[in-house]
């Protein structure tokens, strides 16, 4: 499998998505400068967490109309399979190859904790290898988490089974308790159309080993692995 | 001849004037006084503290580079060294919470990378007044989120800390941050400048007017106009930093560099005049080529402006254009400003006039060393435990859990990402963090520490035990203590009392490091923490990291199943004393701290370590604040397991026994007792059963059981609900 | 020629920063605040001076990066 | 009656977000950007009908809680 892992100014998380890309396919991805002029060949394409050009103006926006954002809309366009994780998925939202906005957390700070996530679909390439209704405990570290769409988007997300994963209780009950940032209809992370991109604000890769707490994302590297072998 | 003085002195008084006249043999320009003037500040020249830190024990078999430099430098084996250093910025956090704390992480952050290492944690010591000041939850509220907002974005975990309040803090908030970083061994980059003719090379962001005095600024005391006073504040950007960090590294894995520094307090100034200094030599900079960001700035404002995100280079003058291109990926300036020479001599250049010109050995040689009168403080009594209104252990436990020294600081450490990087293998809430190293089976662990109660009722004790605490820390989740860095928050030095207090407590820092071989390899100063007057709580905090050999042969503190034996390591005599439970349940902050055994935290600490190692514990946790029920509660949260209690004889009252803080103490569980005991009796040290682990609540004591749930409410409760009035501030 | 941009949340956007101020004024003590909404102001300098020119390009600013059309309403006012 | 606050930064403290919103621009092909300096824009509806009166009190909540003082100017106007 190769992976290209994209690098923007701030971006502080590709590493962790690296490792973990690595232990689940044993092939080290590539770590890709923004600004290099194209695009290498790739079976994945990765946005990784951080704070691409500081979060300033809005997260995600700068980053989102960087050069080569238009590659990687282009590629995705084919279908070569896209993941954004937490400042990955803003950027996805900002480009526009994800609808809907991240906004501030609704308690207004940074929240760095074990949250509880309920699988929704585990029709795609990256959750294949969980079953609906699993819960995970994977961490977020965010502070614009918030994701927000008008009804119309939101019911047709749902409607088309295009929402992932949603913030959970530790039961597994969809609540205004179990949601941790304010998202609308606890949406935590959604796919495109074609469920060839997926956008989500906890970080799996930060899951991934008992050591560290939990191996609840470990499944979504192993799919990924597994798919693009 | 006599002389006439300035009006503005900017600081210096009139004998530091006559000696800077006796170096000059002539009167400074504006520039060249401004230039003695931060260099000779408390903050830069250590003029009150530098005759006690050199006391301190600074070297040792693992220490490749101890204090002088950015940060202390210890080797940790399999070729490298952790890198690490603590620094305050106390009065610009107290002037601008949010952005006196950020531009604090920034500015040790860049301590750190100066010298080739990637930083892999934060941490930070806070201090703040008493909660009902009505500036406290704004300076709390600030603070937490200034070091998130900056370590979250730069991208390095801010893994652990510690936070008091404290009516003496009330006008003088403590925010001290603490960088950890690892490089090459053979890889170190320091600040001595060499070879006459090399180009000398600004990089970061643009110089303006920011913080310009500041560090004459964190050398003076707060008064009523402190308000008047506020110079442009220094804000931070993480971005940046975050670009300058991994520029520095690239370009530190080329040959380019030959010496560099950050700009920190006193900016170019101190940048340049040190590394000249270091390497006997004269620079030459032409302040016209110095990137700006304001509009006909002085050579004056150049020199002191404080402004962040900036380092000093001095490179190959073959290798400018490799620099140069790594700059340019990053989007950061690179400028030339000047040349290293033979004269010995700091020649600045503005519109083609010479605006300062003074040889450089003198402005760091010839800074002046006081010697200042200080005063022992005098003994307090020693309390006699039934001399101490006794109180039911529920009542005291729960109000103890839920005090705000006490109380869950998890409103603080989930606005920090402690994950980013991915090797955080014990997050905040334990005895230290531990820390993986990158690709390997070792870690590091982190802490921070110091007990000011203890401090001020004896300096000496308090200092020994800040440093004793840090190494119990590590020790308990299994960690070998290497080395320590230090950051002394005092009061006014010219006064005997408060200096008394930095002379006690660095005498007891010196012998607990001594004693358990454990140098100070770093370190920094803030005197003045006074406002109208009145003195902060003296605050040695020690800064102490310990390595991990084996990252699966570590402790940590809740209990892990039912069933087990609880076990408490040292002696418990019941020493109330200057213990919170003095303080939060009779109401008194008289008496001694508990006395410390040097040789008897040596011994247990390195038989705790052993059974660590060896597999012979399933948690552990040392006893301090609040002593050994406070311990068993913690344990018990953390693990969401409770406790059967079945204590032995007391010698002592029941209160003393549970709430006293004797020191040198640990509680360990373990699934076979009798065989656990026997080992650590064994050993010549003091051991007993308190208990077995199991159920939903701590039993034993006489009266009802206390349930989890109920200690959990009490002690997470409280810091979000004196907050929630600020949120939105 | 300097340009100012206010950039608002459109209505029936959710503003986590209005409400926060809005409850946090009421428990400052300010009585009769009814609704607050947090936005956006930039301020622009502009080496063009032909106002409509310069005023073209900022709606162009605006539509390309400082706006989230999604969510968010911009004017562009020219002064100087 | 509504209350329209600008917050901008005092002149000479460092605008991170407004350089880089800047630089952003110039990478999206905008040319002749001298500076940008980004601020906050507060609306607040108020029940007050007394114009002095509410200047007054928003001016307060400025001091109070809407602008950092320290590093930020601000502005009040009513209008409605
Ligand atoms: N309390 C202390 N104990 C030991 N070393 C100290 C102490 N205070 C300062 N130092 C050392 O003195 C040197 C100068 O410190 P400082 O002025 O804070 O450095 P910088 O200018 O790099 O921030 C550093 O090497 C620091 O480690
Ligand atoms: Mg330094």
């Amino acid at each position: 499998m190769k992976a290209a892992v994209i690098v923007f100014p701030g971006s502080n998380r590709e590493h962790d998505v690296v490792d973990a890309l690595n232990r689940a396919s044993g092939s080290k991805p590539q770590l890709v400068w923004h600004g290099e002029g194209t695009l290498p060949k790739a079976d994945l394409i990765v946005l990784p967490g951080g704070f691409s050009y500081g979060d300033y103006l809005r997260t995600g926006a700068i980053a989102a109309h960087s050069p080569i954002m238009r590659e990687v809309k282009a590629r995705a366009d084919k279908g070569t399979p896209v993941i954004g994780i937490c400042n990955g998925f803003q950027v996805l939202c900002e480009s526009g190859l994800l609808p809907g906005v991240l906004l501030r957390n609704a308690a207004l700070k940074f929240i760095c904790r074990n949250v509880d996530l309920k699988v929704e679909n585990s029709d795609s390439l990256f959750t294949r290898r969980y079953n609906p209704g699993d819960v995970l405990s994977v961490p977020v570290a965010h502070g614009d988490g918030n994701y927000f769409a008008d009804n119309e988007t939101l019911d047709r997300l749902e409607g088309e089974g295009r929402v992932a994963f949603r913030y959970c209780t530790a039961e597994g009950a969809v609540t205004a308790e179990g949601n941790a940032n304010g998202s609308a209809r606890n949406i935590a992370g959604i796919f495109n159309a074609r469920k060839n991109v997926l956008g989500m604000m906890p970080h799996p890769e930060n899951a991934t080993d008992p050591r560290l707490g939990s191996t609840s994302g470990k499944p979504l590297f192993d799919a990924i692995a597994e798919a693009l072998a | 001849m006599t002389t006439t003085y300035p009006n503005d002195l900017m600081g210096l008084s009139r004998e530091e004037y006559d000696r800077v006249l006796a170096i000059m043999g002539r009167e400074p320009s504006h520039t060249e006084l401004g230039i003695f003037s931060v260099m000779w500040s408390e903050h830069c020249s250590y003029k009150s503290s530098k005759k006690w830190l050199k006391t301190l024990p600074t070297t040792g078999p693992r220490v490749i580079c101890g204090p002088g430099e950015n940060a202390g430098v210890v080797d940790i084996g399999e070729g490298q060294a952790v890198i690490f250093k603590m620094e305050s910025h106390n009065h610009p956090s107290y002037i601008e919470p949010y952005q006196g704390a950020a531009t604090g992480v920034g500015g040790i952050l860049r301590d750190v990378f100066t010298m080739g290492a990637r930083p892999i944690a934060n941490l930070n010591a806070l201090r703040f007044g008493d909660p009902s000041h009505p500036k406290t939850r704004h300076l709390v509220a600030g603070v937490v989120a200034g070091i998130g907002g900056y370590g979250n974005c730069v991208g390095v975990p801010t893994v652990g800390g510690e936070t008091n309040f404290h009516a003496s803090y009330n006008g003088n908030c403590l925010v001290n941050a603490m960088t950890v970083g690892i490089a090459r061994a053979d890889r170190i980059f320091y600040s001595a400048a060499a070879g006459p003719g090399n180009p000398v090379v600004y990089v970061g962001a643009k110089t303006g007017r920011d913080g310009i005095h500041g560090a004459t600024m964190a050398s003076a005391e707060f008064n009523e106009d402190a308000e008047e006073k506020r110079p442009t504040v220094q804000v931070g950007d993480p971005f940046t930093e975050k670009l300058l960090i991994e520029a520095c590294l690239e370009l530190m894995e080329t040959d380019a560099i030959v010496a560099i520094q950050d700009m920190g307090a006193a900016g170019l100034t101190s940048s340049s005049v040190e590394m000249a200094g270091k390497g006997n030599l004269g620079i030459e900079l032409n302040l016209d080529l110095v990137p700006m960001r304001e509009e006909a700035m002085s050579a004056y404002e150049i020199m002191l402006s404080e402004s962040q995100e900036r380092m000093l280079m001095v490179l190959k003058p073959d290798r400018q254009e490799l620099a140069q291109r790594i700059f340019d990926k990053y989007e950061l300036d690179c400028v030339t400003i000047g040349t290293l020479t033979t004269t010995g001599r700091l020649v600045l250049k503005r519109n083609g006039k010479v605006e300062a010109d003074m040889p450089v050995q003198p402005i760091s040689e010839q800074a002046p060393q006081y010697d200042r009168p200080h005063m022992a403080t005098p003994r307090k009594p020693q309390i006699d435990a039934k001399d101490v209104k006794a109180v039911d252990a529920a009542t005291a436990l729960t109000k103890l859990m839920g005090c705000p020294d006490l109380a869950s600081r998890r409103w603080i450490w989930e606005q920090y990402d402690y994950l980013v990087r991915g090797h955080t293998v014990q997050r905040p809430g334990g005895d230290a963090a531990v820390v993986r190293l990158p690709d390997s089976q070792k870690g590091l662990a982190l802490v921070v520490d110091c007990t000011p109660r203890y401090c001020v009722a004896d300096p000496e004790m308090g200092g020994m035990q800040a440093v004793v605490e840090t190494w119990r820390n590590i020790t308990a989740v299994g960690g070998l203590p290497i080395a320590i860095t230090d950051n002394m928050n005092f009061g006014n030095p010219e006064r005997p009392e408060i200096m008394g207090q930095f002379v006690g407590c660095i005498d007891g820092m010196r012998r607990a490091c001594e004693a358990l071989d454990y140098p100070v390899v770093s370190g920094n100063v803030s005197l003045y923490n006074e406002t109208n007057g009145q003195a902060i709580l003296p605050a040695p905090v020690i800064g102490g990291v310990g390595l991990i050999a084996d990252i699966d042969r570590t402790a940590s503190i809740g209990f892990k199943a039912a069933g087990e034996d609880i076990i408490v390591i040292g002696e418990t005599l019941g020493h109330l004393g200057a213990s919170l439970y003095l303080r939060e349940i009779a109401g008194s902050e008289d008496g001694a701290p508990p006395a410390i055994d040097l040789a008897a935290e040596r011994h247990n600490g390195d038989l705790v370590r052993r059974l660590i190692t060896e597999g012979k514990v399933t948690a552990c946790h040392d006893l301090s604040d609040g002593g050994l029920l406070v311990g068993l509660a913690e344990m018990a949260l953390a693990g969401n397991l409770g406790a059967m209690l079945s204590l032995p004889n007391m010698l002592v009252p029941m209160h003393a026994f549970l709430f006293g803080e004797d020191q040198g103490r640990y509680i360990v569980t373990t699934t076979d007792g009798a065989h656990l005991l026997q080992t650590i009796r064994g050993e010549g040290i003091a051991a007993m059963k308190v208990g077995t682990t199991g159920g939903p609540a701590l039993t034993g004591l006489p009266g009802a059981p206390i349930s989890l749930a109920s200690l959990r409410q009490a002690h997470e409760r409280w810091l979000p609900q004196f907050m929630s009035a600020a949120d939105a501030a | 020629m300097k340009a100012r941009v206010h950039i608002t949340l459109k209505s029936g956007v959710l503003d986590p920063q209005g409400k926060a101020i809005a409850h946090a004024l009421g428990s400052l003590g300010f009585a009769g605040v009814d609704d607050v909404r947090q936005g956006k102001f930039i301020e622009i300098k502009l080496t063009e001076q032909d106002r409509g020119k310069a005023e073209a390009a900022v709606k162009q600013m605006c539509e390309k990066l400082l706006a989230n059309t999604v969510i968010e309403n911009y004017t562009v006012e020219l002064v100087g």
